[in-house]
């Protein structure tokens, strides 16, 4: 989906720090830019903060997104920077509402890479159903940044049925995981220097807001444990679960979906998929009893249609995730150490 | 040692005046580029074993199968067992 | 995918473990030379599936873990003081030099560049006629062809300003040294399977009629390691001491005539230093001397001390197959992937590394941070 | 106030890509660094998000921090990034309770300065009796970015009293500044490469919420907007509310309160202290006839005490700001176009 | 602040202002010849508390506005082509060259840096032995001697990396120019008293007799530039045409020796080029011939063809005290200081600029954005 | 043209193997330092007149009175007006 957005005619081409100064240029920017894009009625208040109408349990959560490439197979760094600040509300077992957006840009930038941006976001936020309520725009001398950075804030009320809490997982609990692993950290690694491929991966990055309202409505506190395994991946979420839980993780490589294109290039460049960051994927700990009755439900929602089930928890292990291979060996799962470079031996 | 996998050759194509064969070669369906230099030999459609951009050689697909008739021919291997077809990709992998 | 898929299939494997269980009757010690074999024996969990009379031992083929001390210094030296753009393989960007890793000098500013191929890194200085553009250019006989070929390139288009870092080594001399320390106990090998792609078999006949040991060129797929262990095995029990080629549908007998034509007109037979080893002869290639303009080490003035490798760090064994990565006091504790005393844990295809990511031994690591 | 933080001992001296990879550096990063100096039992749930109990209306601010250097005299980016959304969520009447804080690092980051940076965040959040209850870092290569950038996002429910809308500032409010202008602009400039001063100038960089506080307990509704001026200084706060009413604004130059350092280096670089960036500055838009009174307790107040009453709101000139020269000329204030850049002539 | 408070005193302005209107009995009208004046003229509402019949116009006094475009294109070829440290002050980043300013420039990455003195630039090039630092140096007869020192300090450390880009204008010409245009109506002269704080008072003897106008040298803050109006206009009521010092607290007859002497070392007097006005014979300085190692025209090879100015821009017009600002059709709408059209424009100095940013004038301009 | 403002010298130092005399000059309190080099005979107490770093005039007090006198001579400044001290700094800028 892409929707009808013309840019403005402005008078520059390209953002300098004048547009982050506070005054004229920034108003401009704002005005013929952010305001007109994402408009609603909160947000042209335009006062120094939003005032929101919230009650209850609401959920708050907050993620500064630096990929690069800004634009990439799939999305672009505004669409991402919603999606996963929508996803991590959802991960609480929260209806995502409301974000924040603040903007870093590098001087230089030209202008209609920053409207595309701004689109992505608008797209992203009309598909999830949330509103910008809030914002800021800082610019920095080239060099001092990477294009664009996005950081968006979120906060939603919990869904009533939700009790998403790490001590509610249980041994025997299953693990879902939504979709298949490791496309977006391939899509952009794919478009590398010096790592390039000749096609290209499309990044999955999406909105999971709707699935896991869907999931919440039909089982509510049968879903124990929501996670998206972005950054460090399946591995690293498995990990931190086990560690929490003080119970073990078993996990079956042969469950783990994947695409090939996927699989040939984490093949080609070494990369353990378990360890590649994900965005529009996330990992459901549910009730044994459900579980097959949740997966069946998963794959009819928009963008879980390869849903699995990947493992269990346990009693065997404590502390512990261990991987059944492929020929039915087993190994400890670690925490993925420093950032994964591809590997030639 | 050193990572090298096989891939099949979808297009080759001459580059630098025709100095140097490079190859379209698919892995799983992405596509990367290898050097056809080590093996000048290969076609479109072999499977070449990739190593750091660089194919270093062509499958020989009667031999890949003695790994299965190995066993075979210690009369172990189940008739149905079917291996020499491949395992959906989705399952296999990590 | 294709010639991949098939030799992870968990029922051959079954089969083929239940040949190597049928035939056994006594403990045997077995190496593995290459660090690409250990990781897969290691990450597939066989090692546990494996009969307890099957000792898989871990050899140096880890062309990451060899690398010296002093060639990693001078990587970061010409990386951060010679203003050069510095292309690596990945994998070679943690391993730890006397003062900092490669990834820490890019962490400080130095430009240092992860590539896929050494022919990626001609194309970098193509495009970037004005600096200097070095590839550090490691590797065992697999890799060398195409280190030798950028440096073809390069010369091919009259490139001023490329040149290697060479840290080449080959396996046949390492097999000797392994062999040659009088407290092995290793029974039989399983050759690289891709060294032999390049280099083809020939080599490892005198092996195999000096030490009396079997060797069986094999692959690195779960099934390739089980039926070159099965092979292995075999031979033991039978007495025999044979050359065989498991992987025989990559491996000719004679290797790649053309990778052989390319690696004699670039290379040299050199002695070279092995990380926690030491120097072996004739274990290394060097650039011939009419690609000397393209020799990094020649074309700046890079003159690096040596520096001491920790002294409890009992790689030399380990590399060896003397002794197991748990074998050692620092394993886990003082010595980590993230903070390596030593060659075999920087590379996650060295043995201890290989151990500490995925092996069920570790009881007592942490293996989730608390 | 400096809190006695000891740094704990790391394996690591700088931040390295690892520790934004969201595995083992990065929760070795977490556990040992954000989590342990900012210690509270919602962080500790360490979840994708903050669950928080709101009631009734809230206000939700966000602002990226980018300002080089990231030590200063009189403080360092992570106070200023407590500080300045702490006063964004005062100017919409709310009392500040939790924030968001989220960090780009810059590869090659002395683990040290990160240390000192947090106890930045730590001292301001308990001098304004605030908590960081969710975060994120994420770590960009060397040369893309500048060493620490920081978000901070915050909530807060609205005070009782408070009635604070652009469309309540009414024809004779008086316009009060809180203190003196331009001195945390004029304390980053002081430091810039090629504008060194001999002596430092100390930001005033400062949490305003106490002080809100006790104006809107006293006078409620009479206060009818406040605002922080700073990126772009007092001279665009005012020509944007003289837009946002369509009333006009009087400005005295002989009330401008100004330390004489600060008014000494801005004639030397020929800057203009209406236009030069505020922390720790607001202004408030106060009626008529509680002006003086309002004034008075301000000048009580914490970091309020030069104080001053600089303009009023009137008919006279509608959408324009105007101010009285100190020979008492009268100019047109506008808004700065683009950034302000020493001038020699 | 002492020597600038008292001079921002509003009882002591308010009587010069008195004393101007019990003076006046006609209209006259008297140019600032410098951008400094204009700023503060309309920055302390000064025009629009004078009794009608004094009418000030604005001079070309404004060398940001007056550099050529084609200097600013230079500057930033050096900066982006030569891979040039570019030091300038900064009010000359915002003015736009044919192309793109020098900000833009900086915005795209070159390496431009804002000083508050031409000698940080010295100091730049002595930290940089590898690079070359170019000061953009621009400035009348105040500026002049602080740019010839950097190039006596640059030649004293032996420097061979800097060099600087003279745009150096001086007022007597420009004054002769404006009243050599048969369309001036001016009939009096506030001359600029820092340009005299440095030349001394000499130069102008020769101008009011030849033009029979006074000059009163006057300085910058409120009651300065009232006394210097109420000099002139006491000689125009008189009908004198003499030469007067309101600034002698700063200016002495003979101006800095020692600054003079400077000048005299390093430059010669050229004719020179002046945006919006033209070529004005010996109105400007060049580096002579013996420290032309340090002129980084001659330096780098930099032949950037003439672009043409905007043709509905009336800045010579402006600039000579002929039309006011806000008689130009583009005023606040085609040409506003973030897109300027002509020189006035670009400082906020200029004429166009000063009026644009402080003016009561603007009615009909976006004062705010809406 | 050519903003420049007036300072007192503070201190004065010689730097570069005395080749240069700088002076440290504040500005209402904030210190810049300044080359002498255009006023050799500047004294500490002095105030100097600094464009771009470098002083280039000595204030001379006596005629800096002479804009106040000016009115006096021509009677009409009133004796109270006390326009010799200072304003209070705070009050006069913007
Ligand atoms: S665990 Fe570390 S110290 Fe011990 S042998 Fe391995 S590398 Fe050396
Ligand atoms: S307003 Fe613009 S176009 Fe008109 S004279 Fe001034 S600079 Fe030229
Ligand atoms: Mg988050
Ligand atoms: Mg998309
Ligand atoms: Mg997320
Ligand atoms: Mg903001
Ligand atoms: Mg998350
Ligand atoms: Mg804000
Ligand atoms: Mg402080
Ligand atoms: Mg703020
Ligand atoms: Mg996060
Ligand atoms: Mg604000």
């Amino acid at each position: 989906m892409q929707l009808q957005c013309p840019m403005p005619k402005l008078d520059f081409e390209v953002i300098t720090l004048g547009h982050g100064s506070g005054g004229l240029l920034t108003n401009r920017l704002l005005d013929s830019g952010v305001f007109e894009v994402l408009k609603n009625d909160i947000l042209d208040k335009r006062h120094d903060g939003a005032t929101l109408n919230l009650s209850g349990p609401t959920a708050f959560t907050t993620d500064s997104f630096v990929i690069s490439p800004i634009f990439f197979p799939g999305g672009n760094i505004g669409e991402l920077a919603v999606n996963g600040t929508v996803n991590d509300l959802a991960m609480c077992g929260a209806l995502p509402e409301y974000l924040s957006l603040s903007f870093i840009l590098e001087e230089g930038l030209p202008v209609k890479q920053f409207w595309e941006v701004l689109v992505g976001v608008k797209v992203a936020c009309e598909l999830a159903g949330v509103q910008v309520v809030t914002g800021d725009t800082k610019v920095v001398e080239k060099g001092k940044g990477d294009k664009v950075f996005i950081n968006t804030t979120g906060v939603g009320r919990l869904h009533p049925r939700a009790q998403i809490d790490v001590n509610r997982v249980q041994p025997g609990d299953q693990i879902i995981v939504s979709g298949q692993l490791a496309t977006h950290g391939m899509a952009i690694m794919s478009v590398r220097e010096g790592l390039e491929f000749e096609t290209t991966i499309e990044s999955d990055s999406c909105n999971l807001n709707h699935a896991v309202r869907a999931l919440l409505d039909a089982f509510g506190p049968d879903i124990h444990l929501l996670r998206d395994p972005t950054r460090g991946g399946v591995a690293t979420v498995l990990t931190e679960i086990a560690r929490d839980t003080g119970l073990g993780v078993n996990l079956q490589q042969r469950q783990l979906p994947i695409d090939p294109q996927v699989a040939g290039a984490c093949e080609m460049l070494g990369l353990d998929p378990l360890y590649v960051a994900n965005e529009g994927l996330f990992i459901a700990v549910v009730a044994a009893e459900k579980a097959d009755e949740a997966l069946a439900m998963m794959r009819e929602q928009p963008y879980c249609e390869n849903a699995a089930i990947i493992g269990e928890v346990t009693t065997d292990h404590p502390r512990k995730t261990v991987l059944t291979s492929s020929i039915g060996g087993k190994r400890v799962v670690n925490m993925l150490t420093g950032e994964q470079l591809p590997r030639i031996c | 040692m050193c990572l090298a996998i096989p891939g099949k050759i979808t297009t080759i194509e001459s580059k630098y005046d025709g100095l140097v064969q490079v190859a379209k070669v698919s892995f799983g369906g992405i596509i990367k580029e290898a050097s056809l230099e080590m093996v000048p030999h290969a076609k479109v459609d072999d499977y070449v074993l990739v190593h750091v951009g660089v194919a270093i050689s062509v499958v020989d697909e009667a031999e890949a199968r003695q790994t299965f008739k190995y066993l075979e021919q210690m009369g172990e291997v189940a008739e149905e067992l079917n291996i020499h077809g491949f395992l959906p990709d989705q399952k296999e992998y990590s | 995918m294709k010639f991949l898929s098939e030799y992870r299939d968990p029922e051959v494997a079954r089969q083929y473990l239940d040949e190597i269980r049928k035939t056994i009757t006594r403990p045997w010690t077995i190496m593995e030379v290459c660090g690409g074999q250990t990781h897969s024996l290691v990450k597939n969990g066989i090692l546990d599936m494996l009969p307890d009379e099957v000792r898989m031992v871990h050899g140096p083929g880890c062309p990451v873990c060899v690398t010296p001390l002093n060639l990693i210094d001078k990587a970061v030296y010409l990386a951060e003081e010679k203003n050069v753009i510095l292309c690596s393989f990945g994998d070679m960007l943690r391993v730890p030099g006397s003062e900092k890793s490669l990834l820490e000098a890019k962490a400080n500013g130095a430009d240092i560049r992860i590539l896929y191929s050494p022919l990626e890194a001609v194309n970098i200085a193509r495009d970037n006629p004005d600096r200097e553009v070095v590839f550090f250019a490691v590797g065992f006989e697999t890799t060398a062809p195409a280190n030798a070929l950028s440096v073809v390139h390069a010369d091919r288009y009259e490139l001023k300003n490329y040149s290697i870092l060479t840290s080449h080594v080959l396996v046949p001399p390492a097999i000797e040294a392994v062999m040659d320390d009088e407290a092995t106990q290793i029974e039989g090998f399983l050759a690289a399977g891709h060294v032999c792609t390049i280099m083809g078999i020939s080599e490892y006949y005198p092996l195999v009629d000096k030490y009396k040991v079997p060797i069986v060129v094999t692959g690195f797929e779960p099934v390739d390691l089980l039926q070159g262990i099965l092979m292995t095995v075999k031979q033991l029990e039978n007495g025999e001491h044979k050359l065989e080629n498991q992987y025989a549908r990559m491996v000719r007998p004679e290797g790649n005539p053309h990778a052989i034509k390319t690696l004699e007109e670039v290379f040299d037979i050199t002695d070279r230093m092995w990380r926690g080893i030491g120097v072996i002869p004739g274990s290394g290639y060097e650039l011939k001397a009419k690609y000397a303009a393209y020799d990094a080490r020649l074309k700046f003035d890079v003159n690096i001390p040596e520096a001491p490798e920790s002294d409890s760090c009992i790689a030399g064994e380990v590399m060896k197959g003397i002794k197991k990565p748990f074998e050692c006091p620092n394993f886990g504790k003082a010595c980590k992937p993230e903070t390596p005393l030593g060659a075999p844990m920087v590379s996650s295809e060295g043995a201890c590394a290989a151990y500490y990511h995925f092996s069920g031994m570790l009881e007592e690591l942490e293996t989730v941070q608390p």
